[in-house]
């Protein structure tokens, strides 16, 4: 149960750290004027009219950046694991973390021949 | 039920014991987030004149003795400010996402042990909930950035978003170095392993990705690019205003100073120092430490130029993360191999200074190799390309990888 | 079972995971859709650390809201017809009923004759639980799970190939 | 403590709340995050039965660290398929996307 008293106080916390920010929000809720009106909501575009549709056509490359990330955001998940426990294991695991950071890199380097990571 | 310190007396006082364990935790809550949040007002102040100072200028100084109460000054501004809602925004995610992105770095600060004795929780898993815990802004600014119903905001989110999801890769790696040195995730062993060497010592080169990554995560000068405060519209946050963009601006400023304390947990030590059994003492070394570091980050922002987008991304992808993925696997052979020789320690948090001295010199003078090695390719491939673009100034900024 | 604090944080764990899936399915909007979807992973996260398995609720946070959650927005704003669906369900009526009919086997066939009546496993076999340093050497020693530990790293890489080759622009070709 | 029926209700609500979302969801990413949701379900249930019967094992949580790798995949490669479809014939449906054409 001690463990579970520790993740009580994140519980309590995770409550409390939105409200922290709201607080202000609230109070200046109170005290600021509100006249809203037309010309004042509208979406702001450099001071002229809004042009067309928010939802654009993004470029691709914005999703093959998320992708490569996710790929090493959940090879990092398994290296985790390996890099904690690596002081007590023997040379066998550094082979194995050797071929398991060398498959990945595979893959980077696939991505940059193919200069998917290249803004543009 | 473990109810020790308040929660004893509070029992002892005739409360329900359920009760009384909920207030503890409630006023350590309180405790633990006033601390950043108390410094960010002071960190504002304290950003705001050391830029001024680099830029030779005096920075605020009409409210209070030396501008002190600068800061108090501008929070009534933004309090009594007409807060616009576009109309074409989505109300609910518009108004959360300021919230979100103040509570990522909020939460952060329950895992940070103050002193050997006072820390909000002590979890098995405190640099992963670290990690974790930051990747809620991100989310965050997309929310904000889709949320506004802007095509500013939302490119700029775009843009925001791969740059932070792409820095995180090296920060990450570089995080595993002293994790792996360590042997643990939890944030006070990682502390105690230091102690008879501090591992900026063993691992220089993770300190500095995990110092420039940290820089980037925060989005602030050279890599913010996004935000271009003094040239563009300010990226997702456009549609902002009043208290919810200060929400933001402060969630920055409390980041900045987060990523200066991490640094000194993870590389230097955290409270390490003469004297750290005394609790004052030691939350009084962890917070020089983190000044220090903080101040450099500043110094930073103040002095280098901003990058273009190309340039921070391939500095990321090119440099960055193959540096960052050699360098962990440098430090795993070489202390794998010395392991084996018994001439490193297997668990450090025990181990006395004679015992880590020459696994310290050996991965002091590999990372040292390595950046000699970086710094004499940088040079030669500078070189070529201010040859090859005519000596354009434009060149010199990142010349990294290919 | 009497009410305390973990009953009482299973039940608002519960309630978060079911909302954000029900909040998931429905939505209009597949902006607000990834939104849901990672309020329910996040209430999974917290039904991982009342199962005492703290390390899989960071993954969780770090995989899901970190990186998925990202992705699913990149890819809604690189489709961008789809947050102006005018139809949002095929058979709506019938696939409703087939998923309830499912659920109500499920409880009524397999959860209640064997975990409730039959009382096989009722509660924890002990409150010892493993590491994450535990699960290191599990992952990566010779008699452990280092060929899977492998293969994932090679299933990953096959992934990320894959999916840069279906979704690369023609005109990104080098 | 909580008895394991009790999770095991919750993973077998969310598996049917996932698959309702596959089979009526018109849109594809739609239907990929119910996928993502009948995965989940799937590890909430090997948690709760690592807890409750062999705690003291690490494979549970092994194939849960799995699990994860896997979702991961299929939503990289499920939204690559999506997008690489809605440029070739701008749809997201996923029955009128149904002659295995790239």
């Amino acid at each position: 149960m001690e463990i579970l008293n520790q993740w009580a106080f994140i519980g309590i916390f995770a409550v409390m750290a939105p409200i922290f920010p709201a607080l202000p929000i609230l109070i200046a809720w109170v005290l600021r004027p509100s006249k809203p009106n037309v010309l004042k909501s509208q979406t702001y575009e450099c001071g002229v009219e809004t042009v067309g549709d928010t939802w654009v056509q993004f470029r691709v490359q914005y999703y093959i950046y998320g992708l490569v990330f996710l790929v090493f955001d959940v090879e990092m998940v398994l290296l985790f694991p390996w890099a904690v426990a690596y002081n007590r294991l023997d040379f066998f695991a550094f082979a194995a973390g050797l071929l398991f950071i060398f498959l990945l890199f595979d893959g980077l380097l696939y991505a940059w021949r193919k200069g998917v990571l290249v803004w543009r | 039920m473990d109810c020790p310190g308040l929660c004893e007396a509070l029992v002892q006082g005739g409360a329900n014991p359920g009760l009384a364990q909920f207030l503890s935790l409630f006023v350590g809550v309180v405790l633990v987030s006033g601390i950043p949040l108390v410094t960010v007002i002071v960190l504002i102040l304290v950003e705001r004149k050391v830029a001024a100072r680099i830029q030779d200028r005096i920075g605020p100084n009409r409210v209070g003795p030396f501008g002190s109460l600068q800061t108090f000054a501008d929070l009534l501004k933004l309090l009594t400010k007409e807060d616009i809602t576009p109309t074409a925004a989505d109300r609910l995610l518009y108004n959360a996402a300021p919230l979100v992105s103040f509570a990522s770095v909020v939460l952060i600060w329950a895992v940070i042990p103050y002193t050997p004795y006072h820390f909000g929780a002590d979890l098995e898993i405190g640099a992963l909930y670290f990690v974790a815990v930051a990747s809620l802004g991100t989310l965050a600014i997309m929310t904000a950035g889709w949320a506004s119903n802007n095509k500013y905001a939302l490119l700029g989110a775009f843009r925001v978003v791969a740059l932070l999801v792409s820095y995180e890769i090296p920060l990450v790696f570089a995080l595993m170095v002293p994790i792996m040195l360590a042997g643990t995730l939890n944030m006070l062993d990682i502390i105690y392993a230091q102690s008879s060497m501090w591992f900026v010592f063993m691992a220089p080169l993770a300190m500095l990705l995990f110092a420039i990554s940290s820089q980037a995560e925060t989005g602030r000068a050279p890599f913010d690019l996004i935000e271009a405060e003094s040239e563009l519209v300010a990226g997702f946050n456009i549609e902002y205003s009043g208290m919810k963009f200060g929400m933001f601006f402060a969630a920055e400023f409390m980041h900045v100073f987060t990523n200066a304390i991490l640094l000194t947990i993870f590389f230097f030590g955290g409270w390490l120092g003469p004297l750290w059994n005394e609790p004052l003492i030691a939350f009084a070394w962890l917070g020089l430490k983190a000044s220090l570091i903080y101040f450099v980050f500043l110094w930073v922002r103040n002095t280098v130029p901003r990058l273009r987008i190309d340039q921070v991304m391939r500095f990321n992808w090119f440099f960055l993360v193959p540096v960052s993925i050699g360098n962990l696997l440098l430090t795993a052979l070489l202390l794998k191999l010395m392991q084996e020789l018994g001439l490193a320690p297997r668990v450090l948090q025990t181990a006395t200074l004679g015992e880590v001295l020459p696994m310290t010199l050996v991965l002091l003078l590999a990372n040292l190799g390595i950046i000699a090695l970086i710094l004499g390719r940088l040079r030669t491939t500078g070189r070529s390309e201010r040859l090859a673009t005519g000596g354009g100034a434009g060149s010199m900024a990142v010349a990294a990888g290919d | 079972m009497e009410f305390n604090a973990i009953t009482l944080a299973f039940i608002v764990f519960s309630l978060v995971t079911l909302g954000g899936g029900i909040g998931v399915v429905t939505c209009i909007n597949l902006f607000r859709g990834t939104i849901w979807l990672m309020v329910s992973l996040f209430g999974m996260a917290g039904l991982f650390i009342l199962l005492s398995a703290p390390f899989l609720a960071a993954v969780q946070v770090l995989v899901y809201i970190g990186a998925i959650a990202i992705l699913f927005t990149f890819a809604v704003m690189l489709t961008r017809s789809i947050t102006h669906l005018p139809v949002r369900f095929t058979r709506l009526w019938a696939n409703a009923f087939a998923a309830g009919a499912f659920f109500v086997l499920l409880v009524a066939g397999v959860i209640y004759p064997v975990w409730v009546v039959n009382d096989a496993v009722h509660f924890p076999v002990s409150d010892v639980t493993r590491t994450t340093a535990d699960l290191g050497v599990a992952l990566v020693s010779g008699n452990g799970f280092v060929l899977p530990f492998e293969v994932a790293s090679l299933l990953l890489t096959a992934a990320m190939i894959g999916a840069i080759v279906i979704a690369r622009d023609v005109d990104d070709e080098l | 403590m909580i008895p394991l029926w009790m999770y095991l209700v919750v993973a077998a609500a969310l598996f049917c709340i996932g698959m309702f979302g596959v089979l009526a969801r018109r849109n594809g990413v739609g239907v990929l995050m119910s996928v993502e949701l009948m995965l989940s379900a799937v590890n909430l249930n090997i948690v709760a039965f690592w807890r409750y019967s062999t705690p003291e094992n690490t494979t549970g949580m092994v194939f849960a660290a799995f699990l994860f790798v896997v979702a991961a995949a299929e939503a990289a490669v499920g939204l690559a398929i999506i997008i690489s479809v809605y440029r070739n014939r701008h749809s997201v449906i996923p029955e009128e996307a149904d002659t295995l054409k790239g």
